[in-house]
């Protein structure tokens, strides 16, 4: 019962077809939008399932079915879909998360009077994902990785009339179609020096070795191979859609938008487009790694900036009061560290963690929509509380969830995806500091998670809402129980002993009998470390609870002197961003001078950026980076200005410019003779 | 125009013989020339003259509808009997020649002078694709249906530029009243006759005349209007046809009593003659036309009919139009602009919508069963009838019945 | 000169006739049919192309026109109904006062 | 043959280029129309005879009819006619402009090697058209409909005045 390579486009279709139906039916028909939307992922479930199986029985081969989408003048612009074990354990993971979050959500939003409308954006933003996962040529996969940003505008701007809402959405849309120009550039540039956009194509593909070696034989600019050039533009689009430094500023705000949403972005879709692309172009990218004489290589570029993620997003979820801006924050983290996986050469390692993290990630999104839904919309964890004995399920499942993210050892996913990482750094012989950054992002991420369910889940109540709390409805807890479970289950699919999955992605056979314990050391210190995180947040925050919704943050109150450069005691708001900021001013800073002596001009600028982002947080007052940010968009908005003096509303004035513009074309043409 | 067959009767041939006889000496591009001077000539004379006879029957029959006698006062000279004023046309003719032209001041005196010989010269150029008998077509063309109509297109912008151009205030009234009127009739009346391009499945006017060929039962003709589609079709073409060439009750134009003669206001003379007779000969061209797509054009309606010559048929059936068109004048109001205008939009285009789609039915109704082909009658008609009475309804919704006070 | 080019020069005059046209009037309507002169030439071009094609068989070009023609009458409708929108907003139609889009 | 083009050529192109400057409106509108029938004419030489009739259907029967409804609507005095101070520049660079690409299109046409000598007129039959437009082009045919279905329905929305809206947008 396989489905076979040239079957593969009803999967991303039956989502569409559901999203059609939604848009269809009229606005009081939300039982039927929301009946297709979930009959449409769980069919497409079943048959990533068929998928699965297909490429499970011969996962070395990247089966492929080809077409041509229309002639051009020089050959035909070909699409295809493309059947691989990466293609299809996606294609599970994302229908099966997307089904349970689909289910979830007609609990979530049953109140709400626009639901149809979202259960047919849902299914667009699920079919477009699924269209990036199953797409074989970049053209393809760029016209669905757009779908995706045009779904999640539309989903995080759901709430449209709350103004933080409408901002958050257009700031996804505009941070991430900052990312994807560097994509489209890359995807031309790849066009014009390949002829063709088809990632595997019988030899001719851009992801084989004729395509590969043509590409690293070419230097460009500055000494790099065209592959590491175009490796970069591509990385741009990941950088934007997943989040990663210096783009990952949408990331947060989107929280705007229904938790649905939120899990959906953060677990199974948006954000993984990013890791997924890389992991997909990964061919391209470590083309130039047998290169000696370039400047430096496509995938240290990417493993810095995802360990600068890992360790920013950690350093600042600790800092973080709002329920759903802490997981966010930690999303951010957990892309580092598959960006930084992939970046290390281990893109295999990179995929478990996606997967796990799906899981873990939808379920605590899940357990925080339940929390949020029964304490009336309060997402201030310090107005939460006590939640434990209210909600006995909703607490168990995102216990489960919070260990699987922090790492706790040997029973939780999140564990086995995690160590996979940090020993492929381990092995990395370029630098030293992702791996540090990584492991000091083990300890914050233990320590932050701690916090976050001792506010909300221990002590007393702190508020009416949360004092009145009642467990949230079976379709809510039901997808939160299966969450959990895969969440404890799936990490047995790659741990050191039988690395079942690793090898399946790489298309060899899986060998058993590892030792579990391999690399012992590395593992032991990273056990050590999470103990070290859990325990700190226990101590700061759990063995002595909140009292009030207004009392004094205990992290602030007893070590003053380890947090030093926090400066005296103000508002706790203050002290967040202040910590924040100056970690990552320090961070900036570190990572400035080992560029200036270690790397080359192009790292170094990246590091001034950051730098710069730094510096001028240290006016902002609220939220860190964001106002380096800002300031990039007032320099964007100023040139905005720039190109609008030309818009003159004059249409004599336009027709002239293009009359003009045509002439000087056909003279250049006439004159420089043919090309 | 293509050689008589042989297999007809002489009556029917005559025609072409009679040019053949003529022209047949003449070398090959030369013969072509005449025949078409001698086409064009013959259509000038034919429809010049019909044209003046039609102008005293319609006085005629406007006096007997009114039950008075009408024109019958002009003698035939040098006899000096009457004949019930069978000369008068040729007496207003001289009476047009003779009058004063007048053109106002400030008036565009090249549109002025270019409006009624354009519209003259458009109407005219219509004449060119109608079979007026059997191979009697002056110009067989393969799009004629869409060539007649693009050249009665054009006539609309002479009433355009006479009312335009007289720069006077009721003209240019009339001249935007005809603009609207036009641009609103305009559609039904293609809608119309799309069907029968459909059955036929032919643009040739030749085409459409011999798909209407046969008798069905051996008595009841295959003419289109013999049909439900056909029927409605017919209807809405002639209702626009009227609106089209401006006859009463859709002459809002040259409302006398509204707008004194509209765009005609300021023309005297032979200039006026010269829109008198484009008016009649437009309103001759869209009877042939209606005539060739739904009538049978030039064929007998009963078999044993069909001695007598084709293009006796065509005149006998044109006649039978203009006859409801002059009676038509005599009998019914004027409608008021908006009226008009509501009429076109809210019902002739739905009713030529749907008969449209009514073709289709019947057209896939007809290769089937027996049984089918019985059963698209009712069907066809049903899908006609409903829609007339729901949109008359529509229309005449809110429109109180009038109450005659002082009468 | 073959008739092919005569045709081609034909109608790049047209083209131009209709640019110099929509360029240097100011009423709306006259820019409207400037742009209404240059879409017939390129009408005419496809025609000359089909004409001149070694092998006019299929009647793309006939076709490219008839559907051309069909979307400049959509075209002369909008614009048409711009100007007279236009015209009530700003009681004139001069093309370089209607330079807002807000007003 | 060329000596037919010529002529039809250069009244189409002195009707077109009167009609682009003349003041009067009107006026302009009717020289158009001459310059569409011109085109017209072009394409029964060409032998594309259903496209000449179509041409002549649309723009002389009912373009030049929404032309000069249009021109009549928005007939407000002569201050429309007065020559504002920026119209003489705006004129010049116009006529630079057009006469840049004119010359560009001509440079090219002439020097690019055309080796058609002359073929013998294709004909092109209605029911050919038909069966084209009906078979190849049955999708196109379908989406032009739409297209002008919904910008006529576009056009009247736009032209219609409403009148609700005026006393609302008044503070």
């Amino acid at each position: 019962m396989g489905l076979s390579v040239q079957n593969l486009w009803l999967i991303p279709l039956l989502p569409l077809v559901a999203a059609a139906i939604g848009a269809l039916t009229p606005r009081t028909g939300r039982t039927l939008a929301a009946g297709a939307a979930i009959l449409a992922m769980s069919f497409s479930f079943l048959l990533s399932c068929g998928a699965l199986v297909t490429a499970l029985a011969n996962p070395a081969t990247h089966a492929t079915s080809n077409f041509a989408w229309f002639d051009l003048g020089m050959g035909a612009l070909r699409l295809g879909w493309l059947l691989d074990p990466l293609t299809a354990f996606m294609c599970v993971m994302v229908t099966f998360v997307g089904t349970l979050i689909f289910i979830f959500s007609t609990g979530y939003m049953h109140e709400d009077a626009n639901a149809k409308q979202f259960f047919c954006f849902l299914s667009l933003f699920a079919s477009a994902m699924l269209g990036v996962i199953v797409a074989n040529s970049l053209l393809l996969l760029f016209v669905s990785w757009e779908l995706v940003g045009l779904a999640s505008y539309l989903l995080i701007g759901f709430w449209f009339h709350k103004p933080e809402a409408a901002g958050a959405a257009k700031k996804a849309f505009i941070t991430t179609r900052i990312g994807d120009l560097g994509l489209l550039l890359g995807m031309l540039w790849l066009y014009d020096s390949t002829g063709s956009l088809l990632f595997y194509d019988g030899g001719h593909g851009v992801l084989e070795a004729g395509a590969l070696s043509a590409l690293t034989a070419h230097t460009a600019l500055g000494g790099f191979a065209l592959s590491t050039i175009i490796g970069l533009l591509i990385f741009c689009g990941a950088v934007g859609k997943s989040g990663q430094f210096p783009l990952h500023v949408w990331l947060p705000d989107a929280m705007e938008g229904p938790t649905p949403v939120s899990a959906l972005i953060h677990a199974a879709t948006m954000v993984a487009a990013g890791v997924f692309l890389i992991a997909r172009v990964y061919p391209l990218m470590s083309a130039d790694q047998a290169l000696a004489h370039v400047p430096f290589h496509a995938l240290t570029v990417v493993a810095f900036i995802g360990a600068i993620t890992a360790l920013m997003g950690a350093l600042i979820a600790v800092a973080q009061n709002d329920i759903k801006r802490i997981l966010a924050f930690s999303t951010v983290s957990q892309l580092g560290y598959m960006m930084l996986a992939i970046g290390v050469g281990s893109w295999v390692a990179a995929i478990f963690h996606l997967l796990t993290h799906a899981f873990f990630k939808a379920l605590l999104f899940l357990g925080a929509g339940s929390v949020i839904h029964a304490a009336h919309h309060e997402q201030d964890i310090r107005s939460l509380g006590g939640l434990r004995s209210h909600m006995k399920v909703t607490f168990a499942t995102f216990a489960i969830g919070m260990m699987a993210l922090a790492g706790v050892p040997f029973l939780f996913s999140g564990f086995w995806s995690k160590e996979g990482i940090l020993h492929a750094a381990h092995e990395w012989d370029v630098s030293r500091v992702p791996l540090l950054f990584g492991l000091a992002a083990v300890v914050l991420t233990a320590f932050y998670m701690t916090r976050l369910v001792a506010e909300t889940f221990f002590g007393k109540a702190r508020s009416h809402a949360s004092e009145h709390a009642h467990e949230s409805p079976a379709s809510m807890t039901l997808p939160l129980v299966v969450l959990a479970v895969c969440a404890i289950a799936l990490g047995f699919l790659g741990t050191p002993a039988f690395p079942w999955l690793q090898a399946k992605l790489l298309g060899e056979t899986e060998v058993l009998g590892h030792s579990l314990l391999a690399g012992s050391g590395l593992m032991m210190l990273s056990v050590v470390l999470v103990a070290l995180g859990l325990g700190t947040g226990w101590a700061i925050y759990g063995r002595v609870t909140r009292e009030k919704s207004t009392s004094p943050d205990p992290l602030a109150a007893r070590f003053p002197g380890v947090i030093a450069f926090l400066g005296a005691r103000m508002k706790f708001d203050e002290l967040y961003a202040a910590t924040v900021f100056k970690l990552n001013a320090a961070t900036a800073t570190f990572a400035d001078v080992l560029d200036r002596f270690v790397w080359d001009g192009a790292v170094r600028f990246l590091a001034r950026l950051g730098e710069f982002a730094g510096v001028v947080n240290r006016e902002a007052d609220e939220d860190g980076l964001n106002a380096g940010f800002d300031a990039g968009s007032e320099s964007l908005r100023g040139t905005g200005k720039a190109y609008s003096r030309a818009q003159t509303g004059d249409a004599h004035g336009y027709l002239r410019i293009i009359a003009i513009g045509f002439v000087v074309l056909v003279l250049i043409m006439m004159l420089g003779g043919n090309r | 125009m293509i050689a008589a067959a042989t297999t007809d009767a002489f009556l029917e041939r005559a025609p072409v013989l009679l040019r053949d006889a003529v022209t047949g000496f003449l070398p090959e591009p030369w013969r072509t020339l005449v025949n078409a001077l001698i086409a064009v000539g013959l259509i000038l004379g034919i429809f010049g003259t019909l044209f003046a006879f039609i102008t005293l029957a319609e006085r005629k029959i406007l006096g007997r509808v009114q039950n008075r006698p009408g024109p019958n006062r002009a003698p035939i000279p040098f006899i000096n009997k009457r004949f019930f004023g069978l000369s008068q046309p040729f007496a207003d003719g001289v009476k047009s020649l003779t009058k004063e032209d007048i053109v106002p001041r400030d008036a565009d005196k090249v549109l002025h002078y270019l409006a009624p010989v354009a519209l003259l010269a458009f109407s005219i150029l219509t004449f060119a694709v109608i079979p007026y008998g059997r191979n009697l077509v002056p110009v067989e063309l393969d799009a004629a249906v869409l060539y007649f109509f693009a050249a009665g297109a054009a006539t609309e912008l002479a009433v355009f530029m006479a009312g335009w151009a007289s720069r006077n205030k009721y003209s240019l009234l009339a001249a935007m009243r005809a603009l609207a009127q036009l641009i609103s009739y305009e559609l039904p009346l293609l809608l119309s006759w799309v069907p029968v391009v459909l059955i036929a499945g032919t643009l040739s006017t030749t085409a459409i005349v011999d798909a209407q060929a046969g008798w069905k039962f051996g008595f009841i003709p295959h003419w289109h209007v013999f049909t439900p589609w056909g029927f409605a079709g017919f209807v809405i073409f002639m209702v626009a046809a009227l609106a089209e060439s401006n006859r009463s009750p859709f002459d809002t134009p040259e409302a006398e009593s509204e707008l004194i003669a509209g765009h005609l206001t300021e023309y005297s003379g032979f200039k006026y003659a010269l829109f008198f007779m484009a008016e009649y000969f437009g309103m001759l061209a869209l009877s042939g036309m209606a005539i060739t797509l739904f009538l049978g054009g030039w064929r007998s309606p009963l078999p044993f009919l069909e001695f007598i010559p084709s293009y006796l048929w065509f005149g006998g059936k044109l006649l039978a139009l203009i006859f409801g068109f002059i009676w038509i004048r005599a009998t019914f109001p004027r409608l008021r602009i908006d009226q008009l205008t509501r009429f076109a939009w809210k019902f002739l285009v739905p009713l030529a919508l749907i008969n449209l789609g009514n073709t289709i039915v019947w057209s896939l109704m007809s290769n089937s069963s027996a049984l089918m082909q019985l059963a698209r009658w009712p069907v066809c008609a049903a899908i006609i009838l409903v829609p007339f009475v729901v949109l008359g309804r529509k229309l005449s919704a809110g429109v109180a019945p009038r109450i005659y006070r002082y009468a | 000169m073959t008739a092919l080019q005569l045709c081609l020069v034909f109608s790049s005059a047209l083209f131009c006739v209709g640019l110099v046209g929509a360029l240097a009037r100011s009423n709306t309507i006259l820019v409207l049919l400037g742009i209404e002169l240059m879409l017939n030439a390129a009408n005419i071009n496809f025609i000359a192309f089909w004409r001149f094609s070694p092998s006019p068989a299929p009647a793309t070009g006939v076709m490219f026109v008839i559907f051309s023609i069909a979307v400049a009458a959509a075209e002369a409708a909008v614009g048409l109904a711009l100007v007279i929108a236009v015209y009530r907003h700003q009681k004139n139609i001069r093309l370089q006062e209607a330079n807002r889009l807000k007003g | 043959m060329n000596a037919v083009l010529i002529v039809i050529a250069l009244v189409t192109l002195g009707a077109a280029a009167v009609a682009m400057t003349l003041r009067n409106l009107i006026h302009s509108a009717l020289l158009l129309i001459a310059s569409w029938a011109g085109v017209a004419a072009f394409y029964l030489w060409a032998g594309a005879e259903f496209v000449a009739f179509a041409e002549i259907l649309v723009y002389v029967g009912a373009v030049s009819m929404v032309v000069l409804f249009a021109v009549l609507l928005t007939r407000r005095s002569r201050a429309d006619l007065t020559v504002t101070p920026d119209s003489a520049g705006r004129a010049i660079s116009g006529f630079i402009a057009g006469g840049a690409v004119c010359g560009v299109l001509v440079g090219a046409i002439v020097a690019t090697p055309m080796g058609v000598g002359s073929s013998p007129t294709p004909t092109v039959t209605v029911k050919q058209i038909g069966v084209q437009l009906m078979g190849t082009h049955a999708a196109s045919l379908l989406i032009v409909g739409v297209l002008l279905t919904v910008a006529l329905l576009g056009a009247i929305v736009i032209a219609s005045a409403d009148r609700t809206d005026d006393s609302e947008d008044t503070p």
